[in-house]
C-alpha cells in the first residue's frame, strides 16, 4: 500500500479548522489584553447549542447562528466578570468553562435521556480529492483568516482592539472605550470559539455526544502562544498540529509503525509542538495588558 | 459512612415488595457502556420489576467509594449495579463492609462471596458475525476498526470480528486504530479517514464518530451497543448489540428470592443467552448484500444460538494492522 | 480653524473662559488631592499651574480631561456645563492633553499612535495617515520619524510625540504635564515657539512644570496648588521666581527671617547664573571611588558605548552630558548591573565589579538611582517593603525577617529622608518626588563608595529638588564619589566638579566646572570638538 | 448613579459578598434544579449544609480537598513567582507513576522504608515532568504556558500507555496496576474515616509554605519577583533563578499530590487517578489570592461542594451535572462579588460627606 500522503494532508486542514475558527477568537481576546480560558466550555456550547438548534429546526443555518449567539453571550458573560468586575482571569476563565460545559450536559440530559442524537442534514463537504473539504474549512482558510489578519492590521477596530490589549490607558486617553472595547473583542472572539465548536457537530460529526471537544480549546490557548498572538502564525501552528496530528493517525495502521505504543504516537503532535516552540519560540513577549483589568481612577 | 440515615426508605420498602436497585456509574449515562447497563434498569423499572434510582460520572475510585457509602448509608437499596472498571479496589472493599446488600457489577475479575458478582459484555458473538458480513462486503480486501484503546474488554470484540472476517475473507486485511478515548468523535471520524485513505472499504465503528465517516464516504458500517441504523440508513450494515436485560432479571429473581449469592453473570450477557446480538441487518443500504452472504451469517447465528459453535475469546491487544492470511 | 472664528466674531464667547472648573472635589480615600477647586483659563493664555510634588495638579487635570471623575463639581467649556465622562468627551470639546506619564502604546508605530485618537471602526489608510503625521510635525515645528516604534525611541523623542499627538487634532485647549520634563533645552525651545503661536492664534493651555524659569518665560497667568487648593492666581508679568517658589512652599515671601530658606530655593531652581561650586576639597588626592575603563558596548549596527574612560575620585561629582540617546542610558545599565559590558572594565574603591552580579556590586559600595523610577521599585509592594528589598540579608533573624528591626531602620530612613507617606502605603500610590525619596534613601542607606544617578530630580519640584541636591552635596562632602547623568545643564553646572560630554557613545571632552559655559556645553552636546 | 472605588473595605464586607453569591446562585439555579424535579431549598441543604454536619461527610470534604491542596499550593508557588505553570496536572499524573515504580517493583517493604520512598519518589516525579518546561523557560526563555499545558495531556497518555503495557493488571488484564503492597498505605488519620496521611503533608506544607512565603526574605523575594521581574531584578534578585527553583518545587508538590493520592485512597495506578485536580489547583490557588492560607479555604470549599453534589445526586436524583452548575455558578458569583465589593455606587448628584 503506497502511503496516501494526499490524505493526510487533507486531514490536516480537517484537524486544523476548529483549531483555528477557536485559535483566532483565542488571538482576538488575547490581543485586547484578556485571556479566555472560558475557550473550552465555550467551543463546547457552541457545540451543543449549534447541534441542538439544528436538531430541533432542522436548519444548519438556525443551528449555526444560535451557536454564534451561544458564544457572543458566553463573550458577554466573560465581559461581565473580567472586564467590569476585574475578576481574575484564569478564575473566570475556568469558571466559565465548567459551568458551560455543565450546563450543555445538564440540558443534553434532560431532553435526550441517554445515547447521542444525531441531525440528518450536516454541512458536507465540496469539490472532490484533495479539496473535498467542508465549506466551514474553506471559511476558515480563505476567509476567516485573511479578514481578521486584515482587522487586525487595517482597520479602525483592530487599532483600538490592540491599544487596550497594549496599553489601556493610552487607549483611554486617545478617547478609546476601554471596556466596551475588550466587550467587543471577548464576544467576537467567542463567537469564533463557538463556531469551532460547532464545526465539530454541525460538519463534522452530525451528532452530538459528551466531551465532543476534548481538549481542542486548551490547544488553541497553547497554539495563540506559539503564533505569538499573530493570525497567520496561529493559522500555521493549527496546521503543523493538524499534520502531526493526521500522520500518526495514518502512521498507526502502516504496518511498520503499527509496534510503535499506540500512546506514544498520539503524543506525537503534542511532543512536535513543543520541539518546534523550543526551536522557534525564543522570547515570547505577551500582549502588554494581558490579564490586567483596568480601571480609571 | 455514616451512622444515620439508614432507616428512612425502609418505610418505602413496605409499599411494594420489588427490590431497590441503585444504580452507580462511573462514566455519564450517556457512554454506551454504562448506557446499556441504565437502559437495562429503567426497562425492568418499567416492567414494575424493580425501584430504580441512579448516580452516574463517578470517575474516580475516589468518587465511586464514596458514592457507594452514602447511597447505602441513605437509601439503603437491596441491589446496587454499576460498573467496577477503574475501581475495583474501592467497590470490592464497600461490598465486603455491607455483606447484606447485592452487588452486580461489570468487571474484569472474578466474583467475590458473599455479595458481590461480575459481569462483562461478551459481545464476542456479534462481533463475529459481524466481521463475517464485513469479510463479504469488502472488495478492497481491507477493513478498518476503530476502538477506544486496548482494554480486554475492547479487544475480545476486535479479535471476534477480525476472527469473523477471515471465515468469509481469508486474505482480508484489518487495520485497528485506538483512539484512547471513550469519547473522542472527531478523532474517531479522523482515525476513520486515516483507515479509508488506507485502503478501508469496510468500517467497524467500536466508537462514536466513525459513522459520519462511512456515510461521506459512502461505505459500509457497522455500529456498536445499540441500532445505530438510523444515524445513516443507507450505510449502517447492522450494530452489535448489548442487551443487560437477562443478567438484571436474573439478579432481581436471585434476590427477591432471596437466594442472591456472588457469581460471574457474564454467560447472561453471551448470545446463547439473549444477552448480546446481532441487529437485524439493513436492508435499505446503498449498496448491495449479497444473499448467500446473509444466509452464511443466519447459519453461524444458529450454530451460536444453538451452542454447536462457540466464538473463541482473545484479550490479548490485536495489532494496529492485522493481515489476517492464516 | 472654526475656534478662531468664533472668538473673532463674538465677544460674548470670548469674555466667558474657554474651560472653566468649579468647585472640583476628589478625593482618594482619605486623602483629598483636590479640594473646591475654581480655575478658569481664558483662550490665548498660558495658565501655568504649579505646586509641590502631590498637590494634586495632574489630578485636577485629568478630571478636566475625562480620565479621571470628580466626587463633586462642574465643569464648563465656554461657559456651558459639560460632562467629562471620558476623554472622548474632552476631544469632542476641543481638549488635548499630554499626561505626566507616557500615554503611548509602545508595540506601535508613531503613525498608529497618533491614529489612535479619533479612528473610527473601518479601514484606516495609513498612508493618508502617515503624510498628516508628517504634516503635523512640520506645522508644529517638531521633528519626528512616523514610522518609528515607540519602544525604541528614547524618552525626549518620545515626548515630543506626545506633543504631536496632542495637536494632532484641533483643540482649542491643550493641556501639558510636564511636557518639559524630559526635553533637553533645543526641544523646549522649539514647544515654547509652538506654544507662542497657537496661542496666537486663540488656543488656551494650561502648562504644569517644576522649572520656575519656564514658567515665567512662557505663562500668563499662574495659579498655585498647595495640599490640594488653589492657595494663589495671579498674573505672571513680572512675577520672580523667587517668589513664585516661596508661594508654592507656603512661605511668605516677604518674611526676612526665610532668607536662606529663599536663597537655598533660588539656588535650587538655577536662578542665581551659577554659584560656583565650593571647592572640590581635600578630596581628588585619594583614589578613584569609580574607574572606568574602556567600556564598550555593543549596539546592532554601532557601538551604544564606544571605549568609555572615566574616573570619579573620592570627594568628586563627575556630571555626564549629553543630548538624550547618545548612551547615557546604557551608560548607566551598564553601571548598575542590568545590562552586561561587552568589553572594558569597572572598578568601584578598588574592586573590580565588571561582571559582578547586583548583590556584589551594592556589597562593594556601588550605590544607584536611575532615571527609570517607577521601573526601580515593585509597585505593588509596601514603602517598607520597598526600603528592604536589596539588602533583606541585613535583617535576618536566623532563617526569618526581623520585622522589628526592618521597621526600626525603615523608620529611621522615612524620618532622615522626609519620605511623606506610611511605611506600609504601596510605594504605586507615592507620588513622584516621595518615591525619588525613598530611592535615594535606599541607594544611600549604605553609605555608597560610588553613586551612579541619573535624572534625579527630573519632575521634582524645587523643596524636592533642592533637598536631592543636599544629599548628593553631603555625600560627596563624606567622601563618597558621584556620577551625575543628567540632561539638565543648570543641574549638572550647579553640582558638578567636572563634567564629561558624551555623544554617540563617545566622551567627547571634559571641561571643569569652574571653566564649563552653557554654550560650550551645548556646542559639544551637539558633536562640535573645538 | 456612579461607581467609585471605596476608601476602605469594612470587615464585614468580604463575608456579605459570599453570602450575596450564595443567594444569588440559588436563585440562579432553582430553576434547573426545578426542571430536574427536584426541591431547590432541599438541594442546597444537601450542598453546602450536610457536608459539613454530619461526621462522615466531614471526612470526605477533607479527603477531597487533599489532593486539591497539593495542586493548589503548587500552582500558588509557581505563579507567586511569576512561572506560570499550567501543568500541574501532568505533573500529578507523574507523580503517581514514580509513587507507583517501587510500589510495583518492590512490593514487600515494610511502610517504614516503603512510604517514605514512595512519596520521595511521587515529588522526583512531578520534579521530573516540570523540568523540561522550567529548563527551556530558563536556557532559552520559552513560555512555560504552552509547555507546560502540553506536557499534560502527555503525561496521561504515559500513564495509560503504561497501564495497557507493562503495568497492565497481573489478574484481570484490564489497564489498572496490580494493587500496591500493604506497606505502601498511607495510614488513616482518623477511624472511621478515609482521610489518609497524606492531608496531614499536604496541611504542612501548607504551614511551611506561609511561614516562607510571610516571615523569610525568600518570601519576599518571590513576590518581588513575581510582581514586577524587572524591578526585582534591578534589586539584585535573581528572577530567572527563583522562577527555576520553584517550577521544580511546584512540580515537586503535586508531584507528592499524585503520590498521596495513590498511596492513600487508590492503592493502585489508574488512568483516572485524577479527576482534573491540575487544573482545579489553578482556581484553588486563584482563588486562595496565591495565599498558603487562602489556598486552604479555597480547597476545603471545593471539596465541601463536590462532596454534597455527590450526595444531592443520590438523594435527590439529581444529574450529577447540577452539582457542577452549582460549583460553577457559585465560583463565578462569589469571585464577581469578592471584586465588586472594591467599589460603592453613589448617586451622581449627591455631595459624598
Ligand atoms: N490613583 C491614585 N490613587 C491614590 N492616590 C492617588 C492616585 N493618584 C494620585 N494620588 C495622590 O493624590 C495626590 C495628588 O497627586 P497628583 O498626581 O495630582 O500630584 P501632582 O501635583 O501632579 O504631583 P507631581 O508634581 O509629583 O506630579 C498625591 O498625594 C498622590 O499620591
Ligand atoms: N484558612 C486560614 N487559616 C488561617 N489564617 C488564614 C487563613 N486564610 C487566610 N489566613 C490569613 O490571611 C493572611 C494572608 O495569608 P498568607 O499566609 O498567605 O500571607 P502573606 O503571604 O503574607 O499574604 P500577603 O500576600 O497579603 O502578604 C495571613 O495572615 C493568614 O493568617
Ligand atoms: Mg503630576
Ligand atoms: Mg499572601
Amino acid at each position: 500500500m503506497d502511503f496516501p500522503i494526499l490524505a493526510v494532508l487533507a486531514a490536516t486542514f480537517t484537524i486544523a479548522t476548529p483549531l483555528v475558527w477557536a485559535g483566532l477568537g483565542a488571538v482576538i481576546n488575547e490581543r485586547a489584553g484578556i485571556l479566555n480560558l472560558g475557550i473550552e466550555g465555550i467551543m463546547y456550547a457552541g457545540a451543543f447549542v449549534g447541534f441542538l438548534t439544528a436538531a430541533s429546526t432542522g436548519s444548519l443555518a438556525l443551528g449555526l447562528t444560535a451557536a454564534i449567539v451561544a458564544g457572543l453571550a458566553a463573550g458577554a458573560l466573560m465581559g461581565l466578570l473580567t472586564v467590569t468586575l476585574g475578576v481574575n482571569q484564569h478564575v473566570a476563565g475556568i469558571g466559565t468553562t465548567l459551568l458551560l460545559i455543565a450546563a450543555s450536559e445538564f440540558t443534553n440530559r434532560l431532553l435526550f435521556s441517554s445515547g447521542s442524537q444525531t441531525i440528518t442534514v450536516k454541512f458536507d463537504r465540496i469539490l472532490s480529492g484533495f479539496f473535498a473539504q467542508y465549506p466551514m474549512t474553506y471559511v476558515a482558510f480563505l476567509l476567516l483568516a485573511p479578514a481578521l489578519w486584515w482587522l487586525l492590521r487595517s482597520s479602525g477596530f483592530g487599532l483600538r482592539l490592540r491599544a487596550v490589549g497594549e496599553n489601556p490607558e493610552a487607549a483611554d486617553a486617545a478617547g478609546i472605550p476601554v471596556a466596551r472595547t475588550r466587550y467587543a473583542a471577548l464576544m467576537l472572539g467567542s463567537a469564533l470559539m463557538a463556531v469551532g465548536g460547532a464545526f465539530l457537530t454541525l460538519s463534522l460529526l452530525g451528532s452530538f455526544t459528551l466531551d465532543i471537544v476534548g481538549g481542542r480549546g486548551w490547544i488553541c490557548i497553547a497554539l495563540v502562544i506559539f503564533g505569538r498572538w499573530r493570525v497567520w502564525p496561529v493559522v500555521a501552528g493549527a496546521l503543523l498540529f493538524g499534520f502531526t496530528d493526521a500522520l500518526q493517525l495514518q502512521l498507526a495502521i502502516t504496518p511498520f509503525f503499527s509496534a510503535v505504543p499506540n500512546e506514544l504516537m498520539i503524543a506525537f503532535p503534542y511532543l512536535v509542538v513543543i520541539a518546534a516552540l523550543a526551536i522557534w519560540g525564543r522570547g515570547v513577549r505577551y500582549p502588554g495588558a494581558y490579564l490586567t483589568p483596568y480601571r480609571r481612577a | 459512612g455514616g451512622t444515620t440515615g439508614a432507616e428512612t426508605p425502609s418505610g418505602d420498602g413496605a409499599e411494594s415488595e420489588v427490590p431497590s436497585v441503585f444504580g452507580a456509574f462511573a462514566t455519564p449515562l450517556e457512554e454506551p457502556w454504562d448506557g446499556a447497563i441504565h437502559a437495562a434498569l429503567q426497562s425492568a423499572e418499567e416492567d414494575g420489576l424493580i425501584r430504580y434510582e441512579h448516580v452516574d460520572n463517578l470517575h474516580t475510585a475516589d468518587e465511586m467509594e464514596r458514592a457507594l457509602r452514602d447511597i447505602i448509608s441513605s437509601e439503603d437499596p437491596d441491589i446496587i449495579f454499576g460498573d467496577a472498571f477503574a475501581a475495583e479496589e474501592a467497590v470490592r472493599a464497600v461490598a465486603a463492609d455491607f455483606p447484606d446488600t447485592a452487588f452486580a457489577f461489570g468487571s474484569g475479575g472474578e466474583e467475590q462471596a458473599p455479595n458481590f458478582s461480575v459481569f462483562d459484555n461478551w459481545m464476542q458473538d456479534p462481533a463475529y458475525l459481524a466481521g463475517m458480513l464485513a469479510g463479504g462486503l469488502t472488495e478492497s480486501g481491507t477493513i478498518g476498526v476503530i476502538g477506544a484503546m486496548p482494554i480486554p474488554e475492547v479487544n475480545r470484540i476486535v479479535n471476534a470480528f477480525i476472527a469473523g472476517a477471515q471465515e468469509t475473507n481469508p486474505s482480508a486485511t484489518v487495520t485497528v486504530s485506538f483512539i484512547n478515548s471513550f469519547f473522542d468523535p472527531a478523532t474517531a471520524k479522523q482515525a476513520a479517514e486515516a483507515a479509508i485513505a488506507g485502503g478501508a472499504d469496510v468500517l467497524f465503528a467500536e466508537r462514536d464518530g466513525v459513522i459520519a465517516a462511512a456515510e461521506e464516504n459512502g461505505l459500509p458500517v457497522f455500529g456498536m451497543m445499540v441500532d445505530q441504523k438510523e444515524q445513516s440508513p443507507e450505510h449502517v450494515v447492522s450494530s452489535l448489540l448489548w442487551n443487560m436485560k437477562p443478567t438484571v432479571e436474573a439478579v432481581v429473581a436471585a434476590v427477591a428470592a432471596g437466594k442472591f449469592e456472588a457469581s460471574n453473570l457474564g454467560e447472561y450477557s453471551f448470545m446463547v443467552n439473549g444477552g448480546s446480538s446481532l441487529a437485524p441487518i439493513n436492508t435499505g443500504t446503498a449498496f448491495e448484500i449479497p444473499a448467500d452472504l446473509i444466509s452464511q451469517v443466519e447459519a453461524r447465528s444458529a450454530e451460536i444460538t444453538d451452542g454447536t459453535f462457540e466464538t473463541p475469546v482473545d484479550e490479548e491487544a490485536p495489532a494496529g494492522s492485522t493481515t489476517v492470511e492464516g | 480653524m472654526p475656534a478662531i472664528a468664533l472668538e473673532a466674531t463674538s465677544a460674548d464667547v470670548a469674555s466667558a473662559p474657554l474651560a472653566e472648573l468649579v468647585g472640583i472635589r476628589k478625593t482618594f480615600g482619605a486623602l483629598v488631592a483636590n479640594d473646591s477647586i475654581d480655575l478658569a483659563v481664558q483662550s490665548g493664555e498660558v495658565h501655568a499651574l504649579l505646586g509641590e510634588n502631590g498637590a494634586g495638579k495632574s489630578t485636577l487635570t485629568r478630571i478636566l480631561y475625562g480620565l479621571s471623575q470628580a466626587d463633586s463639581g462642574e465643569i464648563r467649556i465656554q461657559g456651558r456645563s459639560t460632562p467629562m465622562s471620558s476623554p472622548a468627551d474632552a476631544m469632542a470639546a476641543g481638549i488635548g492633553m499630554v499626561t505626566q506619564e507616557f500615554s503611548l502604546v509602545g508595540t506601535m508605530t508613531v503613525t498608529e499612535n497618533l491614529m489612535l485618537a479619533g479612528v473610527g471602526l473601518g479601514r484606516i489608510d495609513r498612508m493618508a495617515a502617515r503624510a498628516r503625521v508628517l504634516d503635523a510635525a512640520a506645522r508644529i515645528g517638531v521633528a519626528i520619524d512616523p514610522d518609528a516604534v515607540v519602544e525604541t525611541l528614547s524618552v525626549g523623542e518620545r515626548q515630543r510625540v506626545e506633543i504631536v499627538k496632542a495637536l494632532f487634532h484641533d483643540c482649542r485647549l491643550l493641556i501639558l504635564d510636564e511636557p518639559t520634563a524630559v526635553l533637553v533645552p533645543q526641544d523646549v525651545e522649539l514647544l515654547f515657539a509652538s506654544i507662542r503661536r497657537l496661542t496666537a492664534d486663540g488656543m488656551g493651555v494650561i502648562f504644569i512644570s517644576h522649572k520656575l524659569h519656564e514658567v515665567v518665560e512662557i505663562a500668563d497667568r499662574v495659579s498655585i496648588l498647595r495640599r490640594g487648593r488653589i492657595v494663589a492666581s495671579v498674573p505672571a508679568r513680572g512675577l520672580q521666581p523667587r517668589q513664585i517658589a516661596a508661594m508654592m512652599v507656603g512661605a511668605d515671601a516677604a518674611s526676612p527671617g526665610d532668607d536662606t530658606q529663599a536663597a537655598a530655593l533660588a539656588t535650587a531652581i538655577g536662578l542665581d547664573a551659577h554659584v560656583p561650586a565650593p571647592p572640590a576639597a581635600v578630596s581628588t588626592g585619594r583614589g578613584a571611588a569609580l574607574e572606568i575603563r574602556d567600556l564598550t558596548l555593543a549596539g546592532a549596527s554601532r557601538p551604544l558605548l564606544d571605549r568609555i574612560s572615566l574616573s570619579v575620585h573620592t570627594g568628586e561629582i563627575v556630571g555626564v552630558a549629553g543630548v538624550s540617546g547618545n548612551g547615557q542610558t546604557e551608560l548607566v545599565r551598564v553601571l548598575c548591573g542590568t545590562t552586561p559590558a561587552t568589553s572594558g572594565t569597572v572598578h568601584v574603591g578598588g574592586a573590580d565589579i565588571t561582571t559582578a552580579e547586583v548583590p556584589a556590586r551594592i556589597a562593594a559600595g556601588l550605590g544607584r538611582l536611575t532615571e527609570d523610577r517607577r521601573g526601580s521599585v515593585v509597585l505593588n509592594l509596601s514603602v517598607e517593603q520597598n526600603l528592604v528589598l536589596e539588602d533583606l540579608d541585613r535583617f535576618r533573624n536566623g532563617p526569618f525577617i526581623s520585622r522589628r528591626r526592618i521597621s526600626a531602620h525603615v523608620r529611621e530612613l522615612m524620618e532622615r529622608f522626609d519620605i511623606r507617606a506610611s511605611a506600609s502605603d504601596p510605594i504605586r500610590s507615592l507620588s513622584g518626588g516621595n518615591m525619588q525619596k525613598v530611592l535615594l534613601a535606599r541607594a544611600l542607606s549604605r553609605n555608597p563608595t560610588a553613586l551612579v544617578v541619573s535624572q534625579p530630580t527630573r519632575g521634582l519640584d524645587v523643596g524636592a529638588c533642592d533637598y536631592v541636591y543636599s544629599q548628593l552635596r553631603g555625600l560627596r562632602d563624606n567622601g563618597a564619589g558621584v556620577l551625575l547623568v543628567s540632561e539638565d545643564l543648570d543641574e549638572l553646572l550647579e553640582l558638578c566638579d567636572r563634567i564629561v560630554v558624551v555623544y554617540s557613545g563617545r566622551i567627547i571632552g571634559e571641561l571643569s566646572a569652574a571653566e564649563a559655559s552653557r554654550e560650550e556645553l551645548g556646542l559639544l552636546m551637539t558633536g562640535h570638538t573645538a | 448613579m456612579k461607581v467609585l472605588l471605596r476608601a476602605s473595605e469594612s470587615r464585614w464586607l468580604a463575608p456579605a459578598a459570599v453570602l450575596a453569591a450564595v443567594l444569588l446562585t440559588l436563585l440562579l439555579t432553582a430553576v434547573p434544579i426545578r426542571l430536574a424535579g427536584a426541591n431547590p431549598a432541599a438541594a442546597f441543604e444537601r450542598y453546602l449544609v450536610t457536608p459539613l454536619t454530619t461526621f462522615g461527610s466531614l471526612g470526605e470534604v477533607l479527603l477531597t480537598a487533599t489532593p486539591l491542596l497539593f495542586t493548589g499550593l503548587a500552582v500558588a508557588i509557581a505563579f507567586r513567582v511569576g512561572y506560570f505553570n499550567i501543568g500541574a496536572e501532568g505533573q500529578f499524573l507523574a507523580g503517581t507513576i514514580a509513587a507507583s515504580i517501587p510500589a510495583l517493583y518492590l512490593p514487600d517493604l515494610p511502610a517504614p522504608i516503603a512510604l517514605p520512598l514512595a512519596l520521595a519518589a511521587g515529588a522526583v516525579g512531578g520534579t521530573a515532568w516540570a523540568f523540561l518546561p522550567a529548563w527551556l523557560k530558563r536556557h532559552a526563555g520559552i513560555d512555560e504556558v504552552v509547555t507546560t499545558l502540553l506536557l499534560n495531556p502527555v503525561a496521561l497518555l504515559l500513564v495509560q500507555g503504561l497501564l495497557n503495557g507493562p503495568w497492565r493488571n497481573s489478574a484481570t488484564g484490564f489497564p489498572d496496576s496490580d494493587r500496591f503492597g500493604a506497606g505502601y498505605d498511607l495510614p488513616r488519620l482518623i477511624e472511621g474515616s478515609r482521610v489518609h496521611a497524606g492531608l496531614l503533608l499536604a496541611v504542612l506544607l501548607v504551614a511551611v509554605t506561609w511561614i516562607v512565603m510571610s516571615a523569610t526574605p525568600l518570601g519576599l523575594r518571590l513576590r518581588a519577583a513575581g510582581q514586577s521581574p524587572s524591578a526585582a531584578r534591578f534589586s539584585g534578585i535573581r528572577v530567572t533563578s527563583l522562577q527555576w527553583r520553584c517550577a521544580l518545587v511546584s512540580g515537586a508538590v503535586a508531584g507528592l499530590g499524585g503520590a498521596s493520592q495513590v498511596l492513600g485512597v487508590q492503592h493502585q495506578l489508574t488512568a483516572s487517578v485524577s479527576n482534573g485536580y491540575g487544573y482545579t489547583g489553578i482556581v484553588v490557588a486563584t482563588l486562595g489570592a496565591l495565599a498558603a492560607g487562602g489556598v486552604l479555604l479555597a480547597a476545603l470549599l471545593l471539596g465541601t461542594i463536590s462532596v454534597g453534589a455527590q450526595n444531592a445526586s443520590i438523594v435527590l436524583q439529581l444529574p450529577t451535572q447540577m452539582g457542577a452548575i452549582v460549583s460553577s455558578t457559585l465560583l463565578l458569583a462569589a469571585v464577581g462579588f469578592l471584586a465588586a465589593r472594591r467599589y460603592r455606587l453613589a448617586l451622581r448628584r449627591r455631595r459624598v460627606r
